[in-house]
């Protein structure tokens, strides 16, 4: 693993690309998710954010793990970001392309040890929310629905959200429980959510914060988003990802 | 044997009726876009949609006014957003639309192609979704005492599909990513089926474990390159990327969803006249490239 | 259609094979059941005589019907008797390789018209058994078992039964019921069985000769058997398989 | 990546155990013969055999004393007639057989594919198997109030197969009639899986949609060329059907299926062993034709 090569060389003719704020943000969030994968670990990946989990994970983390996609791509290297869950830059780096069917099956034996989803809510009760939200005048804004959000949410061994900074996202209860933190048999259910500052776990059924990067402040993270956390006792203090990760992500991103 | 080849205009005509259901097939991959394109020319209407994560060809089909009804576990542009059209529809009332999740769809689908009533899942037992889905109903396991939702069966009517190749007789090659196509084409009454290519028997019998649907339900098939355009076909073409970039932006006010139909489906007598009049070398920029 | 041609021209070099009363039974048996299959049906087929009135249906009767097996191979070309549903001589001219749960599935969503069987007793219920026989001496005397012949009884359409003339094949009451004339939702069951000399159909509930080749006597083939059955009124006269017909019966059964 | 290949000899040992649920792969076509002498020849014991239709590869188990339970829809020597061992074992005591029918058996393992405790059906609601099967409970159907049966989920402690090829990493490439063989592979724990050739991940990756098996699942990969003999396999060599046909003969007595298991399994050391002690040219003879 190496975070901090500062040289482009390894990126095989790809555009070296402008670091933005944003990559670094996005690159920073799905870090922290990353690191909570083991190596051999079986993920059941969605699209946005998980995607570049998967990528980082890949690249730096669990080299051998076993990238799974809703549409029955399986052993996917996702080495560019792909718009849905069947787009042919992942199909053609596939070395299985079975079915819908094959992958939640999957799921439901118990055999994805890692759902990675993001959603446009979560609450403390680890519920996600990715169909619909209230706007302060009481307008209804709908959202795309669970796809296989709600599936795998109840039904991989874990889920790890994975969210943008944006306070808005962090709420006590979501406006809408698409995605319910009601996980099937003696599985964990949502084990936590990563974001560009920091790691919440919910080991207690409720968010405390256990991570943040270096540069962070922990009292300020958790005051910021809308909802009740608590800080634990043996806050974790990780390194924030730069140089070589960072541009990788920034090519990730670019490249899709 | 009967000679299932016809016209994409001849296949909706005869095996396409209002108010039936409807399968979608392709999943972000081989979208059968040209057999859509006729169904809104020919102003079918009243159909109930069923699919699990429901692409922009849905956008077509609500804004031609084919659908009353759509049953999905997701709709919108794959990793763009929402979709406006839908959105508009169902706030009208114009669309009914049963939000349920992939999974669900697909177990219902499923149960449809097993030929039994419903089958077992824990999924949609909690949250805000359970309590408005279709066909779902509490039951116990008789062996545990367990508690499940029966997903009950779902069999439309047609699967409309587009594939790689087919010999005349509807033996249908079909590889790259599936998703729920199978499942729903064989939960079908009958598939209508348009394809890049009809080969030769022979060529079937080459790679047979490349067919994909069973012969004795394909109803129809057409002859129809590109007819997945603009999305993409393993093997065959690039997705128009695009084309769907842009799509969410176009169809954000009424007027200019309506200038997408007339433009794309309406000005055009079939789907050739519609390749033909999209600008001279992008389907050739769209070449399948391995890597 | 020819029957008649006496010539083997047409036999692609295959040997000519020795015609034996054994290939003229079975012919006739396999014929018996063709008559009553329509063109352009679905057939599911056993392993045995079944696999020889498939192969009569498609090289005589009705060229179209749809050939499925119940490893999965489905659009198959009948040429040559397969020992085993899944033999190469099938697979290869199979025109997909389905799995065996597509093509129970498709018997059970109603698909399948016709399910071709054989079995060691049929009784006049409509019942069928290939489990166990019980010896006079009060012997059991084990068999294969069912395999798919219980589900091909309950779940398609139609099933036509083929038997040699043996008369201890057909009986009162079966001595064990493997597959149960009990067909699922509206689907007829067990429509009737073909034997070398005749059809008895059961659309009355009970056996009913309903056909018989020219060179037979009703009277005498209905007491011949081990089971109270009748004589229908509207009694057919069938001519029997020859010439070409017997011949390539002969090279089917041959060349396995 | 962790490499899976590893002799029979190794994956027998290290993933099969006595008391263990197997499922046996390939129908009529890509059985798994080297790894079912190598059980044979570990003495492995107490197993529970579970399969749709079981050939005579089922034999050779339980004359090796290594089942003490079968479960199957059928047993024999496909289109030749009764398994003579079966039977006597059955007759003995020796062996607990627990008859089906090969859908009941195959909605079973479909059911432990799917993850789900049970799919209904309608069969096995009458007759004499009715009464005897394991497994089955009658249900209501909540939607319609009709009864079905209940067939349970079946999930073997590990899966043994034949195929065509591998790579390193378990990403196995089976084609041909597969019958239950993905369905009982997806129910089971564990994999076990020899094939005629291991290939470059990258060969893979030319045709993936003919990957059947999910890698994770796949413990150990077994570079066996001939390893389905005396079975056949698609694309690489035909049966023996002169093996078939004298196998229920040469097991009529018990002294003649001791010497059946003393030469084709303990006289060797591996199944390579075994393939060298056949007749000069009969592997050849058994090449693989298209017609």
């Amino acid at each position: 693993m190496n975070t901090n090569s500062e040289s482009s060389d390894k990126n095989n003719g790809l555009e070296k690309p402008l670091i933005t704020d944003e990559i670094i943000s996005q690159a920073r969030a799905a870090f922290m998710a990353a690191r909570e994968i083991k190596d051999y670990q079986t993920l059941f990946v969605g699209i946005g954010l998980p995607c570049l989990v998967a990528h980082l994970s890949q690249s730096f983390l669990s080299p051998n793990c076993h990238l799974i996609f809703e549409s029955g791509l399986m052993e996917v290297a996702c080495e560019t970001q792909p718009l849905s869950t069947a787009s042919a830059n992942i199909a053609k780096t596939a070395k299985m392309h079975g079915s819908m069917l094959d992958v939640f099956s999957m799921l439901q034996r118990g055999e994805i040890d890692v759902g990675l989803l993001s959603a446009a809510q979560i609450d403390i009760h680890g519920h996600l929310n990715s169909s619909r939200l209230t706007t302060k005048s009481g307008k209804t804004l709908s959202l795309p629905g669970s796809g296989g959000a709600h599936d795998i949410t109840v039904l991989a061994n874990k889920v790890i959200a994975v969210m943008p900074s944006d306070p808005r996202r962090f709420v006590n209860d979501v406006d809408f429980i698409t995605s319910p933190n009601s996980p099937y048999g003696n599985r964990e259910g949502v084990a936590g959510v990563a974001m560009p500052d920091a790691y919440f776990s919910f080991d207690t059924g409720r968010p405390i914060l256990q991570k943040i990067y270096s540069d962070r402040n922990a009292d300020s993270i958790n005051e910021s988003l809308n909802w009740d956390s608590q800080i634990s006792d043996s806050l974790e203090i990780v390194n924030p990802p730069e140089g070589d990760l960072i541009e990788r992500a920034g090519i990730f991103l670019k490249n899709s | 044997m009967i000679d299932k080849v016809m016209t994409a205009q001849q296949a909706v005509k005869k095996y396409i009726h209002n108010s039936d259901t409807v399968f979608i097939g392709g999943f972000g991959h081989a979208i059968p876009f040209a057999i859509a394109h006729e169904m809104v020319r020919q102003k079918k209407h009243s159909l109930h949609l069923a699919k699990t994560g429901a692409d922009i060809i849905f956008d077509l089909l609500v804004a031609g006014g084919c659908a009353s009804r759509l049953s999905c576990g997701w709709y919108g542009n794959p990793g763009i957003g929402i979709s406006n059209i839908i959105s508009k529809a169902v706030a009208s009332g114009e669309l009914a639309l049963t939000e349920s999740t992939n999974f669900s769809m697909m177990l219902r689908l499923h149960a449809g192609k097993l030929g039994v009533p419903f089958i077992p899942s824990p999924i949609l037992a909690d949250g805000d979704l359970a309590g408005s889905v279709d066909g779902i109903k509490t039951i116990k396991c008789p062996f545990t005492e367990a508690q499940y939702q029966a997903h009950s069966a779902l069999n439309p009517d047609v699967a409309i599909i587009h594939a790689q190749r087919s010999d005349m007789n509807g033996n249908v090659q079909l590889w790259g990513s599936v998703g729920d196509t199978i499942e729903g084409c064989e939960a079908s009454q009958k598939i209508i089926c348009s394809v890049e290519e009809i080969c030769e028997s022979e060529e079937i019998l080459l790679c047979p474990h490349l067919t994909k649907l069973p012969a004795h339900k394909v109803v129809a098939v057409i002859k129809q390159p590109f007819g997945a355009y603009p999305s993409y076909l393993h093997d065959y073409y690039q997705r128009d990327e695009k084309y769907y970039a842009e799509h969410t932006s176009d169809t954000k006010v009424s007027l200019k969803s309506d200038e997408w139909l007339q433009t794309s489906v309406f000005d055009h007598n079939d789907f050739d006249s519609y390749l033909n009049s999209l600008p001279g070398t992008l389907l050739d920029q769209l070449a399948w490239s391995k890597s």
